[in-house]
């Protein structure tokens, strides 16, 4: 049987990846974000995952607002990053585990969710960057993966609540998976962070670090806000903290936290950084 | 009508709803064009002609014309596509946020990092 | 407020589009299917809807295995019909209503439905022939539309009971639409037929009949079956029956029956079409 | 490992499920090309090359050379995109059903009209 490992949350930013292109790990600028990453490798190499399902976000990559899904999973042989438009290099591409996301969206069909399969799929840097980070060798990616698109580009968005189920029935998913592999679950995004309008450069420090402790001891904590509240808490981008929340909603209820790191900034957002152990 | 019901209001913020969605679609979908980098020469090469194409409302090509950030998404343009238009401009999101906020680029960095100093 | 005028439900076969276009409503092979038709009309002059809602599916027109949505709300001011690859005529594009749109689009995913909104999106023979056999005459459609994608074509579909629920969200969602509109409900498809496999030619005059009085008097009688049920009793196109549910899920429980029609075959399926009033 | 859990069994049927998607993408893709009439001209001009373009395996390319409908399936063709392909061919879906069920046409028809009389 499939058994979940534990779950890594980090923001992303197209920046990070101009950085790692140009090695600027030890830049004081970027220092304090990439220093936050060691412990998470050494983590990875103790619990060994071979796949990985990743929550994230599209930002005008593979969907546009023609064909715009609340929620996607990808259900290819392979997943390719491509040229997003501001000049970031494009990575490798990822093997898929397709014969796992059919089984994850024949069981989220079965309760009642919607979901978009994608059989064709390109992933942006809200995907790729995180497994760069997590998996900074050279080459491809080291495990295969499952990316669940949540929209949080056009409203109406999914409730905070209905991301945290979408979680909670992706992990009974892979929980019923009859084959032996080691899963993690990522959530790619946030946290507060605003591009657009007069309140550009909103961030709000509290309430970050009350997420981040709120996904180790009381993991719904953040379903009792509505998106229009966790805008205004969060800013427009910092709403993209939905795609921890699903990740969050696939593991167990108690989590032990193996690490964590809060920088603030890096373009404009604020920097999270959190990996949990299941204890498999 | 108005699309969607009563809406809250936080400052300096607009939601991208239905209504901002059906007001900034040909803006939207000419900045998703924007992936793919034969599209960005051709807009550099000819912006009025390419926005033209785009079917884009004077609204929408003023705010370019005169890289109007806030009217950009006054006319319904969402970040995430605008994005890819900022970066044929050269401009970083910090260039961005000065625009919007009418700081200069380094008062708004440095906006941003007193946010690490809070409490 | 808008109000729900009725139902109109009917199957859709791309050979309906030829024969419209060499008037072959007297043609003895057509005339039983055609002949359902006129008392449609009939009705509809007296009740005059504004707007219709459409359920149906895609048959590989705008939808590929790449992004394929289990539920896609059209929210475009225009939908356009076009080239299918089977030589049928294409059909002048059709007024959208988009701020109804939105309005739907809101309410099902705050009732935890997982729409596509679809900004952008063309309209295939089983939602354009329906609409030609309504509303016959010549030049674009008169009322405004609204439609709703169901997946029948990559399985895991969606269940029956899901189907309904989600027409009962989309009439609640007319119901409370602040503007003074009559609105019909149309589902299109089935019923019995299949195309492919060693069982191709497959008819059950006994479940579609049984279906179609269901609908009037039990409407949910048919959520009972599994997926696979349904298939094995209808076909694997008769599934396409789900948008009928789909459909009748926005109809208040209680309506009463205007008209209807069951002939077989036109090309291999077996035709239904059935009208229901609302009293409205 | 099988995608998808025990299935029902319904005889001279296969659900177009996650196993058959991804053995048939190729050729439905392929297929679902054919919604433009230009693709459906070069298909006609070269079958195989066109097949080839769009990276069929053996068995689906030799299904398409030797129009074996029950072949298309099984190499994980969906009928909503093989029928545009049916359309190029000139083949109705009666001559579908002919061809996979092993009746004449008229055998066929006859065998549809027979339902209308069932009771
Ligand atoms: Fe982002
Ligand atoms: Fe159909």
């Amino acid at each position: 049987m499939a058994k979940i490992v534990g779950g890594m949350f980090v923001s992303h930013v197209p920046a990070i990846g101009g950085a790692i292109a140009r090695n600027l790990q030890e830049d004081p600028y970027w220092k304090p974000f990439f220093d936050g990453f060691p412990p998470v490798h050494r983590w990875l190499e103790e619990v060994k995952p071979d796949v990985a399902v990743v929550f994230y976000n599209d930002h005008g990559l593979n969907f546009f607002l023609d064909k715009m899904p609340t929620f996607a999973v990808g259900a290819a042989p392979q997943y390719h990053n491509a040229d997003e438009g501001w000049g970031i290099p494009t990575l490798p591409p990822y093997d898929g585990a397709p014969d796992l996301s059919w089984s994850l969206i024949e069981k989220l069909v079965d309760k009642e969710f919607d979901p978009v399969s994608c059989q064709e799929m390109l992933v942006d840097h809200a995907f790729t960057l995180p497994l760069k980070l997590f998996w900074p060798q050279e080459g491809t990616c080291p495990v295969r993966l499952v990316p669940v698109c949540i929209n949080t580009v056009q409203h109406p968005l999914p409730k905070a609540s209905r991301c945290y189920k979408l979680g909670e029935a992706v992990g009974e998913a892979i929980a019923e998976w009859d084959e032996d592999l080691r899963v993690v679950v990522i959530g790619t995004g946030g946290l507060s962070h605003q591009l657009d309008g007069e309140r550009a450069g909103f961030i709000n420090r509290d309430f970050d670090l009350a997420f981040m402790e709120s996904l180790i001891h009381d993991p719904q904590w953040a379903t009792q806000y509505s998106i229009e509240e966790i805008v205004e808490k969060t800013g427009t981008q910092g709403v993209e903290l939905l795609n921890w929340l699903g990740a969050r909603g696939a593991l167990p209820p108690t989590v032990s936290k193996v690490h964590a790191n809060y920088h603030i900034p890096i373009s404009n957002t604020a920097a999270g950084l959190l990996v949990v152990g299941t204890g498999e | 009508m108005a699309a969607t019901a009563a809406k809250r209001q936080i400052p300096g913020t607009t939601l991208f709803d239905g209504d901002m969605a059906q007001k900034g679609y040909a803006l939207n979908k000419m900045c998703f064009s924007f992936n793919h980098a034969d599209n960005r020469a051709e807009f550099v090469r000819d912006e009025a002609a390419y926005c033209a194409r785009y079917g884009l409302n004077a609204e929408q090509a003023e705010a370019i014309r005169s890289r109007d950030v806030l009217g950009l998404l006054a006319a319904g343009g969402n970040v995430y596509y605008l994005a890819k238009l900022a970066g044929i401009l050269g401009l970083d999101v910090q260039d961005l946020g000065a625009a919007q906020t009418g700081m200069s680029k380094d008062a708004f960095k440095a906006m941003l990092l007193a946010h690490a100093k809070e409490n």
